[in-house]
């Protein structure tokens, strides 16, 4: 998007059970690339807070650096954010976690942060059921450093400087379950009929709920048979060796049936095929998901939806007990046990 | 320090043990009966990094002068050792003696002629009395205790009041314990003439003091100033400061009616996670913080300069060890501290603490959280081995119950109500501090967004480099500020009395105070200072500046206090004579004072007799 | 600078942008055509952290003189990016130019009295010549370009020599090209006098220069310096030296006959992993580097402790931007100076080069694996964005075909064979600098157990305090060592003329230059040096210690620098005067001229008129 | 083992092709406690390079921090060494491996070193493939530092300050497999038998081949559902509050048929189940593995044996194509372009 969207709203915008308008739970512009499917994350991001009724001054929201983790200032501008540094924000978000449970967290990383420089921290934090709900906006390269490969980047896929991906991708949805994530969903930026209620049901679970969002980067795709046809710009641009050039895209959407599958086509004309997960699916059971997902892998599909869920998710805080009043909200009264207790001490240590 | 006279009070015990045998507890038995008796005396464990099976010492140092510092020459070495036995029997002083397990003859190499040997024949002793394997290998060591008491006249029921409060809840051992304690005691009495011209007396010298490590001094600290969230990752010597933590929150954390934590400890994956927790809680209004040692600094380097630019509290415990790299990870040092104070790259500068003792490890620890939130940036104490993992005599913790957490300007919902336009990184009182506000405050004002990035005033971001130059200034502006809010240094005379000065901090103070004294006795007379912070106190530099010479004591190689003197100060590096200990070793009075009077060019009479 | 008089070749144009609109490669045209015409220039980019649709500036000096700093002071603003136009219009010095789209009215808060407007509808040129939109977008920049060649007498066939150069192989574009150039050109021989009294005029001052970035010159010269592993992670301002490292190995690096790349390059999982890798490559006897900048080089302290103790060769570029944390991570700063000198606790010190000019960084990569496996120890070459992403006039690279690659003391297996017993460790020189072998030399002799553990001369695990006290003592002896065999400075004069120096390195050399000859003008004698390398040569020490005064010039806040200087030598810190800069932007030489008069207290003359 | 061990070996020791006696393969003498699982690893290493007829000296090994990084020095006391620093072996050997194809690259992990600090580099390591034997002493605590729990540490267990572990562990073969590595094996440090010949497997596999051996920790060991039976020892030890004192303890060893499951008794009178594969399992199906690995997981087994294996591996060498040469042997005319070439990336700068 540009610095210039325009802020009119209409004014009689419906409002949500609090009493807010969508426009609350907006951000600040953002300065991705047009057609970035970054935003249209976002822009999901949005429109779930606004339908579960999130008071935004009450969600915390995290992130690591990379186009991807920029975001947070582009959505909920009413919320605290933390835009910490590369590969962290799990660690940054689990202390956060711990210091009041009262808020809602909201990560939001990209496939470097997480599965390159922050894969020790991610596998941690699912390890931990942290009570957040953790977004990759999975681009298959890093968009701000310019374009490399990640470690999600399909293997065999060429980048903007032509070069071919060697390595095989890490599946992070699957990766997550074998870590035994509580919650596990895979979608497309593009499909908002299916990012929302999957974001709303991620917010309201209680653990880590981890959604991977394929979100195509506009200007450094680098997708499985990226067909590099004949095209003057690109060549100009390749022939003066910066890769300066962006042009102007739209966001690409994708709407289809659950069960079905859709092939979608990117930026530079390459395909995914994405598939729906049938209404009949039992996110319930791990086992059978680990296969889905595997058997799927196998024939090149996406799997989307709600691929894995445990109903019985017990969370960081449940585990080791804290207190039920948030941390950050104790006094002193609540904490330090004071001269008597000193001097109990000191008789110890004679 | 030859001589043959009556040694009250005043010599070195050295336990040459092998790790894993059981030998600390026994050790610290013996240690505390002299504590007991109200007479100073200081141990040192000086360990393997490794688990069972290899050479492990304990050194004891007993001075009625209540000098507690390391002191070379060792009066008495209790060998259970035979891994090292050659170079323990190398390193008893002249005129000293030499306790061994005579269950085997000694071998001639061992036996030099100018010192005196006491065979005690532990493992027959222990093989007769005991059928089990482990009861035999556990009890030797109580069995070497006992002969000590007899040797060195520890009161007996000094040792039993100690075994009774150990075995509280077990009463069951303790006739057990007493019993190999007699074995020993019993031996010595057959076999020996005791007790030996070192020897102990009562006294009353110890007051109320108490014996503790500065790690658990430092994890009481963080449970009084109210840390709750507690992030770490094992490494030596640090890890006791959070263990001490989790004990001291397990009686004092636990709500009482629901039995529920007003804490959460969290072992990270490694250090990077640990400090990033740590930054989070900060950030979201808990106190909190982690410990480590010199590696996990290292690898906390980014996040601290996130924390510095940013300005987020945050608690780093440094327990220093010998570097670099692994280094002798079971061997005290103070080489962090160059690292600390600028770790990351870009143009940062972190307050650090350094305690001396285990009442100021506790006192520190609590002001560190107030320093912390006060100047919003990560505060590091700087503690080491040496102060962390061994005992020492201190004077008791206190907590003054009228005491309020300082949490610093942080705005409520209240606050930015009346407030116009909040601007998180807005100087407004011109101390260069900003105002803050945890998330959750206000449904629509006060929110910011936090980044280690650009940013204005309020806190959005920018590449100006006005803004950036403006924002850089006031953390300077806030440096300069947080100088005069850090702990002062202790100065140890009223007016100068010389126009030569020593400076020292954290452990170095017992083996300085010692030099001092000593000097003293030799007419050499110099004014002190101990930093006990940085940045530096104007009394600092008025400290240097009203001085010719200043030697600067530390146990590093690159005289890293020296540097930042420089520094921070701009004190000509001429007049900073630097007195370096580097071995691992916790440095000596001795050691000192044969470099300041070495750079004096003065004749020392005490050390000259010695050698 | 006001006055109407001609400035030929002397003058600043400056280009605002969108970024992502194409606009490099033209105004990179721009650029190469006055190089062409035998003047000097220097572009510099200022560019944002984003990829798409902010603004970003290219400023080009132009300077018959050869000053290639930044200088303040607008001439022509060359207007493409309504987001910035306000602050665009007040850029422009009195008397200066505004070029802009006139396809729409300028609106009349963009007109200033005192500067004159040159309006080109580009837009409308363009949807009129064009029907795709991303020509039009595209050749809007090359129709400015085509203008500014009217207005400022760039010879057309010069701008057509270099779109013939660039679009060789693809030759079909070359005419869409000129015509778009020539487009520029007719609308101002149209409708504006030219070319205006800023303007440019054929001379041969480039000689045999080239025109590179620093990052592309440090990828070549490891190259050529034999680099086999090069690991890394992308980061801001440092990802072009492995990408040009990787094209010319695609050049130079792939086996004639097996079409295999004698070269291993791998994209890293992050810094930890790059830094591990080249210890890892160096200790098995390849030559490996990577590049980083602040943040990468942060997380790299642990390991550069480990290759500092093991004694592992290792090289590192670090690109400095601006910091601390993110900080502005598209501008530039020196700003990593003090950390990359003592990265990691412990007591640690590298070996740090500092290059000013592409030439510089392809000796001084070249160099630095020498001094990497002389000395068996990390280098970092301390470059900046500034240097390392604008393109600069440079020398010609150069390479003596008779240079061998010094690969310091390694011994084979026939070495093996004569020696008694190896100590990889041992000084058997005296200068600190021990011999190693590579893994697989030898059956049975010559292995060894490397490790950041305190070790004996013969590598074995020791936690003796002699041992690892001799260690560190030889570390430092082999520091020393150094000081005589890295990059010596460069002074500026045979002998001194001033009691006032000033210091400087790395890319403050453009204004530092720049300066001296102003301050001369002014009859304000300065001597001068400049740094290249720490630990710091005798040559540096003796140019201090013969003057009175020194101005140390920097990009940092904290003088970083200066406090090496003072550490490393024993400076007094009040001879040594900070001259700094830390916006994000070069320094200029007004600036460190402004700095070092106000000092003085001298009026200066220059100075005053400009402003 | 301490310090005393005898040396003295028997003259006639059989030899291997090379003409080597087992002894040349072995190391200094090890500080381990008595009984460590670990060097009953070190003596599987020293015996399965001595079967391997592998010049000691073609051979680095490497590792990390912890008892269990400490072994490579001891064994195979003529081959190069780097204990490197914790957790970051895998980049270590990457640059080792990269410098030098010829060689046989060795490492050494802990379940600390590898499961938590070390996560990331392990992931990545196993993506690019490195053609390494990787052996983890799974202990399931950390050993060096006394004992905290590790990432592996089996949910439920106790460690020896009492605590219970609250978290799942991670099961590193599975994990592995998910990641796509070539080799996956699992085996018991006490079961020589089993041992040996994985090792040698391993070293045969040309890729990244994974050993997660099971080796208690006589010390701290934390195993599931351990007894903790009255004992004076160790009420002794409690009370004093020391964790000093460590009994002589003798090896576990576990000898049984494949295609059976025994119990194992370890030395804090806790068991753990092992179950090896069949004789006709079919280690070269992925999804088959990853299967019988979960199954046997949920059942609280510990499957040992060749897991998986990929017959097609490519490593990473063969991936990026570097030169058949080590590049470390490569000279100045293999390298250096030399200043004629010099000049003519001058012209191209005018
Ligand atoms: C320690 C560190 N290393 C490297 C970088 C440079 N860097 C910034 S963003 C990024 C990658 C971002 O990729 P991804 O997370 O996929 O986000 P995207 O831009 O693709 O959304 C990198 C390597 C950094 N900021 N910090
Ligand atoms: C950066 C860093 N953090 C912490 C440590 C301390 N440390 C040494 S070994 C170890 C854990 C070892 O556990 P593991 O890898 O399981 O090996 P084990 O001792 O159990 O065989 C730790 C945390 C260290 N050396 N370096
Ligand atoms: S570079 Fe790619 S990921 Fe980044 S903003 Fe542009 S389209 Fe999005
Ligand atoms: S502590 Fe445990 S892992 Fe370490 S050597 Fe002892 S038994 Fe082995
Ligand atoms: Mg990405
Ligand atoms: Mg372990």
């Amino acid at each position: 998007m540009t610095y210039l969207r325009p802020k009119f709203r209409h004014p009689e915008l419906p409002k949500n059970k609090l009493g807010y308008s969508v426009d609350k739970y907006e951000g600040a512009l953002s300065t991705l690339c047009a057609g970035c499917g970054h935003d249209s994350i976002s822009a999901g991001i949005i429109q779930a807070a606004f339908e579960l009724n999130i008071e935004p001054h009450k969600l915390a929201k995290l992130s690591g650096i990379g186009c991807s983790s920029k975001t947070p200032a582009y959505f909920l501008s009413n919320s605290h954010g933390f835009n910490s540094v590369h590969g962290r924000m799990p660690s940054v978000a689990t202390g956060a976690a711990m210091a009041n449970r009262d808020l809602t967290y909201f990560g939001v990383s990209g496939d470097g942060d997480t599965a390159s420089i922050g894969m020790g921290q991610f596998v941690h934090v699912v390890r931990r059921n942290l009570n957040m709900t953790y977004i990759v906006m999975n681009n298959g390269c890093y968009g701000l450093t310019k374009g490399q490969d990640s470690a999600t980047a399909d293997r065999g896929s060429k980048n903007k400087s032509g070069e071919v991906n060697l390595f095989q991708s890490i599946d992070l949805a699957s990766l997550a379950i074998e870590l035994g994530a509580t919650f596990v969903a895979q979608s497309f930026s593009g499909d908002k009929s299916q990012l929302v209620p999957l974001i709303k049901a991620a917010m309201s679970h209680p653990g880590f709920a981890f959604i991977n969002v394929i979100s195509p980067c506009v200007t450094f795709n680098n997708n499985l048979g990226s067909t590099k046809s004949y095209d003057f710009v690109r060549e100009h641009v390749e022939a003066t060796a910066t890769i300066d050039f962006v042009p102007e895209m739209k966001e690409i959407t994708a709407n289809y049936e659950k069960g079905s599958s859709k092939e979608v086509k990117l930026h530079d004309g390459s395909y995914i095929q994405l598939k729906k997960l049938a209404e009949g699916w039992d996110p319930l059971d791990r086992l059978s998901a680990m296969n889905a997902v595997q058997n799927a892998r196998a024939k090149n599909e996406i799997l989307t939806g709600l691929l894995y869920m445990n109903p019985n998710s017990v969370d960081l805080h449940e585990l080791i007990e804290t207190s039920n009043k948030p941390l950050n909200s104790l006094k002193k009264s609540d904490l330090c046990p004071g001269s008597e207790a000193l001097k109990a001490v000191n008789a110890g240590l004679r | 320090m030859a001589g043959k006279k009556d040694k009250v009070n005043d010599f070195v015990v050295r336990f040459a043990n092998v790790n894993g045998t059981g030998s600390a507890s026994a050790n610290f038995l013996f240690t505390k009966a002299i504590f007991r008796m109200g007479i100073p005396v200081t141990p040192k464990n000086i360990f393997p990094s490794n688990i069972q099976g290899l050479p492990t010492w304990y050194e004891v140092r007993v001075s009625e002068k209540g000098y507690l510092g390391r002191r070379e020459g060792i009066d008495l070495l209790v060998a259970v050792n035979p891994q090292s036995m050659m170079n323990d029997v190398k390193s008893v002083r002249t005129g000293g003696y030499f306790l061994y397990d005579s269950s085997k003859k000694l071998h001639a190499e061992y036996i030099r002629e100018d010192i005196n040997y006491i065979g005690i024949p532990l493992m027959q002793m222990c093989n007769e009395a005991y059928s089990d394997a482990r009861q035999r290998q556990l009890f030797k060591n109580i069995i070497y205790v006992g002969a000590l008491a007899a040797l060195l006249d520890i009161e007996f029921s000094v040792l039993e009041g100690l075994l009774a409060d150990q075995f509280k809840g077990k009463e069951k051992l303790i006739p057990m314990n007493v019993k190999a304690l007699q074995m020993g005691v019993d031996y010595i009495h057959k076999n020996f003439k005791y007790p030996l011209e070192i020897r102990l007396e009562r006294r009353d010298l110890i007051g109320d003091a108490i014996m503790i490590d500065g790690n658990s001094a430092c994890g009481l600290g963080a449970v009084y100033a109210g840390a709750t969230v507690v992030a770490w990752y094992p490494i030596t010597p640090s890890t006791s400061v959070v263990e001490a933590f989790g004990n001291y929150a397990d009686e004092f954390r636990v709500d009482k009616e629901t039995g529920k934590n007003n804490v959460a400890i969290i072992q990270a994956e490694d250090e990077l996670a640990a400090i990033g927790m740590v930054i989070g809680a900060n950030w979201n209004g808990a106190r909190s913080f982690t410990a480590t040692s010199g590696p996990g600094l290292s690898l906390m380097n980014e996040f601290l300069g996130l924390a510095y630019f940013a300005e987020v509290p945050a608690v780093l415990v440094d327990v220093q060890r010998s570097g670099p790299s692994t280094g002798m990870p079971t061997r005290t040092q103070q080489s962090d501290v160059l690292e600390a104070a600028y770790a990351s790259h870009g143009d940062t500068k972190h307050v650090l603490l350094f305690p001396s003792t285990p009442k100021e490890c506790f006192d520190m620890m609590a002001d560190s959280f107030d320093f912390a939130e006060l100047l919003q940036t990560p505060v590091i104490l700087m503690t080491d081995l040496d102060l962390g993992m061994n005992d020492h005599i201190s004077q008791p913790f206190a907590w003054d119950d009228k005491r309020e957490y300082n949490r610093g300007k942080v705005l409520n919902a209240a606050d930015l109500e009346k407030i116009e336009k909040f601007g998180r990184y807005l100087d407004v009182d011109g101390d260069g501090i900003t105002y803050r506000t945890y998330p959750g405050t206000h449904p629509t004002k006060g929110s910011f967004f936090t980044r280690g990035t650009s940013r204005d005033e309020y806190a959005t971001y920018t590449e100006d480099s006005d803004a950036y130059h403006r924002n850089m200034d006031r953390l300077i502006k806030k440096w300069n500020t947080a100088k005069e809010i850090v702990s002062p240094p202790q100065v140890y005379q009223e007016k100068n009395n010389s126009k030569n000065g020593i400076l020292f901090f954290g452990t170095s103070q017992y083996a300085a105070e010692e030099a001092m004294d000593l000097l003293k006795e030799e007419k050499v007379i110099v004014d002190a200072i101990r930093i006990r912070a940085f940045p530096f106190n104007k009394t600092v530099e008025d400290f240097i500046n009203s001085h010719d010479k200043i030697f600067v004591i530390e146990q590093n190689r690159d005289a890293q206090m020296k540097s930042l003197l420089m520094i921070e100060l701009g004190i000509n590096p001429e007049k900073l004579i630097s007195v370096l200990n580097y071995d691992g070793l916790p440095i000596t009075a001795e050691n000192i004072i044969k470099q300041i009077t070495g750079n004096l060019n003065h004749k020392f009479k005490i050390l000259d007799a010695k050698n």
